[in-house]
């Protein structure tokens, strides 16, 4: 596929452009986390999101979905990274929806996706246990109890986890902690018995929760794919969230990298503007090719998946690295650049600047990314 | 015993039974064992309206304006025996001490000094400093409050921010322009005046990390007297460098001590218990036992390589910076050139800072994005919003660009 | 069939014999087997004057030029045709055809085109381009090399640097001044003249990474024939930004293909073998296997975890480039804005080939530091003389601050 | 010891300033090099350095030296730095006198150091067998035979070995390549049977040999300290090196620095100084901040070594790590402002590039020290 957009994907980058511009500019996310929103965003403005087919974008048509594909969701995500828009994309459409399309059964697909395609049920992925993102280090126990399961551990940092309808739990059914093996996925209904949810109150404003397991019982229709083997889902889905954090990262940067640019050409200091020290001129032209660099990584990796392509995994690394990197210089840069306005929390650069750290951090940084990649060239 | 060491002597032996008699015990925080109490309000008066009766407050001011005349070695002196007893010095206004006090000293009147020295000393007044301007910035010379004479007052518009503790201060030591038809640099004065008159409104700044205690100042016909005009009229550039060198210096000790009004401690050392420094040979490094407890470790090796040469790459640029503060130091004491130039501390301690709570972030993890609230601990909020504030530590008191600027120019000397 | 697909086929028709006849078997280095024995001289000169008399040495010039006056559909096909036999156009000046040609194509007289094109096509002429001086460097309209009239001559006095290949060239093109009385780039003027005249000296420098093609050329009361004189008098700066945009367009290109006269080969992909990336879907990382036999590995994964992170690193840069390459290459397909500018890509490349080196350097270790003989391998002494040549990469052909400025002016528009 | 340079220590290095500038000045390792000089160096002016106290500086006055320390050999290693002077200070003074004092007997000290200190003996450590360094990967074996012992070997960066009147070998008598114990070094005179120098022509212009032992015959009284234990003379050895080495690497990083600042006050472009830039002119300023932190490292790590302090070895590992990324940072950048003109072999810049790299690689890079620097640490 082509590293340029297509015509229709142009127009639903426009389209998401002047329908976030006016729904969820950035001082929509301001509003959200100033009110103290219980639920970090609002519930009629996903539903409205999903009826632009934001929610099913990657679901087929069958289960009510519009059956695109990560090229587009990249293009709508981008954009949303430019306003800071707090939307479940990641953690229902990505995370959620994927899993069940990659290890769902014909009859839990038909249960879940169409609530999800319509903006009415919300997923969310609980699977980390520790700071530092590792995918297997797990040890949340699943252990046979009648027909089912039973649950016992501890999540943090799972994304929109308390407005979620429905949990994927990672636990274990057998190995240990860190191993690849032995890990079993479940999906729980957020209103079982023994589950606590507790919203947590974050740097970049949006949902994440912790969530306790005391011995949930689930029955073991609710294992998404094969029990032991859930690797093989996890794996390609974490692979999903990094190429979807890159084009986040990199709708962050970008709109950064403008603003300061802007910014530039008009403070005043010194009786000239600020952007014609050259100092700050060529610490912007380097961005600008960092950011041209980021851009072509997140293309080719958004369409290594839509393509199936067996590099997916090493692109999805390379996007996440590479943006992971890029959004940290541009919003440092951004910050200093602004000079004291840029530290204040009335200029939206902070915002940026927290964000942009959160989604460096989730799903694995520059120097894990980095690590992968290199196991994947073989080195 | 020469006759100075004689007169030191007496000096100390009427001091001690003074203090011993003055100090509360509740005040002794530093004794064998901390103060048997917290201070009482009362006990704090107390221990000020003492201290600051003998201007022991501000030990080296002259007599006359309330201080306490004592030199240097007297100096030493009072602190040894402080040291004895356990207790600090009360605070009082540290702008008033440090900022405003000696500039009064080099640049005011006879009647400005007598009037507002004494009360520095004894803690009656809280001063901030109206310095920057929303539109300003790096460039201060580009201040447009301004100030235009009506009889015996000052009539003052316009707006100050980064006043640090402006809400909580009484007076304010202010640049204004008294005359915008010249270049900027001969058209601003310097003047004092009171906070409490209206006019005046005062709004604490909300930083990316949290609330500050910054402000923004606004002035709205605000009158102040013109006696209080320190130095010549339109002369106040030349006292606007001279406070800026003070601040500087007072920058440059906070960066040795951890003290001081920016939240700068580069190294880690620094923070360490000083009993486990002496008890081991190596320093201790807090990044190292953070990581240690989060990632693991295979023997005394960090699990993780790359944090791990990170983290040494950090005690390296602490060690070096620590060292080359020390060598600064001793230059200036034999006399060996002037030693590198303060520019270069501020700006390497900043950038230094930075990257370090970069880098904590990065062991963190996602147990640094909490803001507040449970799930987290208290240290890692503190964590998180410590690497929120770092960013303005290149930006206040002078941008990394304008020390960089510093150096190339007065160090380096490269044409304009 | 199209009439322009029969006219195409017939082109090719006719093309296949001739090549078949006029190619020497042991020019056919391409074919299966590869060539015979190597071509001697006479069926080098055999195969130059069978492509340069039918004008494919230049395919797209125009016929009455000397050149093959190919569309390029036809230059399609000839090289299809090309590839079948196994063989490369015979090589002509490098200059005369990419920088040279299309300039005068431009901007030449009917004379000038007529004397000097058919020459490059048949491979008679090599050319050299007479631009940067010592004194100028990047300002490249700094030049001084003077041109004063004198009847039908010119008599030039002045050097030139960096003359690639000047000591194996027969002519020169070459900017000059022409009127020192006004403004830098109005009074330079476009010459083309025999370097074998007396007045010329020509010396090889001799670079950091050993001897080069550079060379430093004097002139000493040289005369050039007025004739020569390309385009206006004094109006030579257009035709010199005109001939620079060539060079970079070449230099793009060369980053792409690793051929031109620009040695910078970003993407260890490229130079990998064909074969192996369609066996195995993973690129080869030199890099890598490089460390590998040098450090050893652990399994897959290579011994030093920091070295490892390095290359990584570099690999991630190389590949996105690559990617960058293609997109900007797509873009201007779809007519999609102006695409990343070339100056981006010579920045980049540039930059991460002295990464890159760096990087081999801390990989070999002292087995990097040899410079000739006994004791390392050709291959390591290449190395060592490619990181040294690699810090002219950020320098000719506009040095890497040129590119940042030349960003930040046209692409960010950001202010002088 | 005070970070500043004592009254004595000033003298000495105008001394050694004004005699490097009027015999050993850059001009000289050109004239060698071009020279095609066997033995790298001027032997008369070894000499005449030699009766200036430097061949003796680190050896007590009892074997003929003049008992000062590495607070003085740093300073006249750092003139030599500045001046490319190749003279045998590393090999011979660092770490051949060093190895003696540190592991000699009185016998060999006696036999040993006096000619050292008279410019007439030149040492040279053969330990380093591949091309990264790595203080333990000896393959090189010595067994028993007779009452000595039979040495087989391949050695390479010999410095000065092809010059060297007696070689120290390191080789094993006992455990693996790469472990630390097992290690012995032997006194091994450059003229035995059995043994072949062959200089290498390095990049720098300095002087290293291969070497090659196929069963050279040593006496057992030819042992340098203790059978087995080579790892205990090794280690400090090698941290002198490492010590001096930053010594020498300050020096060139500080000339470099120089001539870079002034070219940019005197070479015009576009009308203008180029030191007006603020692009160089911020990058000149971060040079700066660079070595003022190397000055200061430096001079603790020698003091340190005089004082024998335990943290000897964690300053000389920080030292080496912060010079070798100064110079590596001064040289590349001083190349770089220096334009077309810096490529060129006539002008000295790309001399002090050179050898800046053959200094940075020698006994460990940077990322090496930052290792044995973590590990020091305890971490």
């Amino acid at each position: 596929m082509a590293l340029v957009l297509s015509e229709e994907q142009q127009f639903l980058r426009d389209t998401a452009a002047e329908f976030l511009d006016e729904k969820s500019p950035v001082t929509h996310l301001r509003e959200l986390r100033d009110g103290k929103e219980a639920s970090g965003f609002s519930r009629p403005l996903w539903k409205e999101m999903s009826e632009l087919g934001w929610a099913g974008i990657l679901v087929p048509e069958e289960y009510g979905g519009s059956g695109l594909g990560f090229a587009e969701l990249g293009v709508v995500i981008e954009e949303c990274g430019r306003r800071l828009s707090p939307y479940p994309l990641l953690s229902t459409v990505v995370l959620g929806a994927s899993a069940v399309l990659l290890g769902g059964s014909e009859s839990q697909r038909k249960d879940i996706l169409p609530g999800v395609c319509a903006g009415e049920t919300i997923l969310a992925l609980a699977s980390q246990e520790q700071g530092r993102f590792h995918p297997y280090q797990v040890e949340s126990r699943a252990e046979r109890s009648g027909d089912g399961y039973r649950i016992t551990g501890e999540k943090k940092f799972v994304l929109d986890g308390h407005v979620a309808d429905q949990l994927i739990v990672v636990a274990r059914t057998a190995g240990n902690p860190g191993g690849r093996d032995g890990l079993t996925l479940f999906l729980v209904d957020s209103a079982v018995a023994g589950l606590e949810i507790k919203r947590s109150n974050m740097v970049d404003s949006r949902n994440a929760a912790r969530v306790r397991l005391d011995g949930v019982e689930v029955g073991a229709d609710r294992v998404l794919g094969e029990v032991g083997a859930g690797a093989e889902i996890l794996d390609p889905l974490h692979d999903r969230a990094c190429v979807a954090l890159s084009a986040e990262l990199l709708g962050i940067s970008l709109e950064v990298f403008e603003r300061t640019v802007e910014y530039l050409k008009t403070r005043e200091q010194f009786g000239v503007l600020i952007g014609s020290f050259q100092g700050l001129k060529h610490r912007a032209a380097e961005m600008f090719c960092e950011l041209e660099l980021a851009k072509s990584i997140v293309l080719d990796a958004l369409r290594a998946i839509d393509e199936k392509r067996l590099d997916s995994a090493r692109l999805a690394s390379a996007a996440k690295a590479r943006t992971s990197d890029a959004a940290s210089l541009v919003t440092r840069e951004g910050v200093q650049m602004h000079g004291g306005i840029g530290m204040t929390d009335e200029e939206e650069i902070g915002l940026f600047l927290k964000r942009a750290k959160a989604a460096e951090l989730s799903f694995g940084d520059a120097a894990f990314h980095r690590d992968c990649f290199a196991g994947l060239m073989g080195f | 015993m020469s006759s100075e060491d004689e007169a030191l002597e007496a000096f100390r032996q009427q001091l001690r039974p003074w203090l011993e008699e003055n100090c509360p015990a509740s005040l002794r925080v530093l004794a064998p064992g901390g103060a048997a109490s917290p201070p009482t309000k009362q006990e704090q008066d107390q221990w000020l309206h003492a201290m600051g009766s003998r201007g022991y407050t501000t030990p080296t001011w002259p007599r006359e304006y309330g201080g306490g005349g004592l030199s240097k070695a007297e100096l030493q002196v009072l602190n040894e025996e402080l040291g004895r007893v356990g207790a600090y010095p009360p605070a009082v206004s540290f702008f008033g001490v440090a900022m405003l006090g000696p500039v009064l000293l080099e640049f005011g009147n006879e009647e400005q000094k007598k009037e507002h020295l004494a009360r520095i000393t004894k803690g009656e007044i809280n001063w901030c400093q109206g310095y920057s301007e929303p539109g300003a910035g790096s460039d201060l010379a580009g201040l447009q409050t301004r100030a235009v004479r009506d009889g015996d007052h000052y009539i003052i518009n316009g707006s100050k921010i980064w006043t640090t503790q402006a809400n909580v201060s009484d007076w304010i030591f202010c640049l204004v322009r008294t005359d915008p038809d010249v270049p900027k640099h001969d058209g601003i004065s310097f003047i004092l005046f009171d906070l409490k008159v209206p006019g005046v409104t005062i709004s604490p700044i909300e930083l990316i990390s949290g609330s500050s205690d910054f402000c923004q100042v606004f002035f709205e016909d605000v009158k102040a007297e013109a006696k209080d005009l320190v130095g010549p009229l339109n002369g106040g550039w030349t006292i606007a460098k001279r406070l800026l060198e003070h601040e500087r210096r007072s920058i440059s000790g906070a960066m040795g001590s951890g003290a001081g009004p920016l939240p700068i401690v580069p190294t880690d050392q620094a923070k360490a218990p000083k009993t486990k420094q002496a008890v081991e040979t190596r320093p201790t490094s807090l990044l190292a036992e953070n990581a240690r407890l989060r990632l693991g470790s295979d023997g005394e090796r960090l699990a993780d390589p790359i944090l791990r040469d990170r983290i040494a790459q950090h005690e390296l640029d602490s060690l070096c910076f620590g060292l080359s503060m020390r060598r600064s130091g001793e230059e200036a004491k034999a006399g060996q050139g002037p030693g590198a130039a303060a520019s270069m501390f501020k700006l390497y301690a900043s950038e230094m800072n930075k990257r370090k709570l970069e880098l904590q972030m990065s062991i963190m993890g996602v147990d640094g994005l909490g803001w507040s609230g449970e799930g987290f601990t208290p240290e890692e909020i503190a964590d998180t919003r410590g690497w929120l504030r770092s960013k303005g530590n290149s930006i206040e008191g002078g941008t990394s660009e304008v020390q960089l600027n510093v150096i190339a120019k007065r160090v380096l000397g490269l044409p304009d």
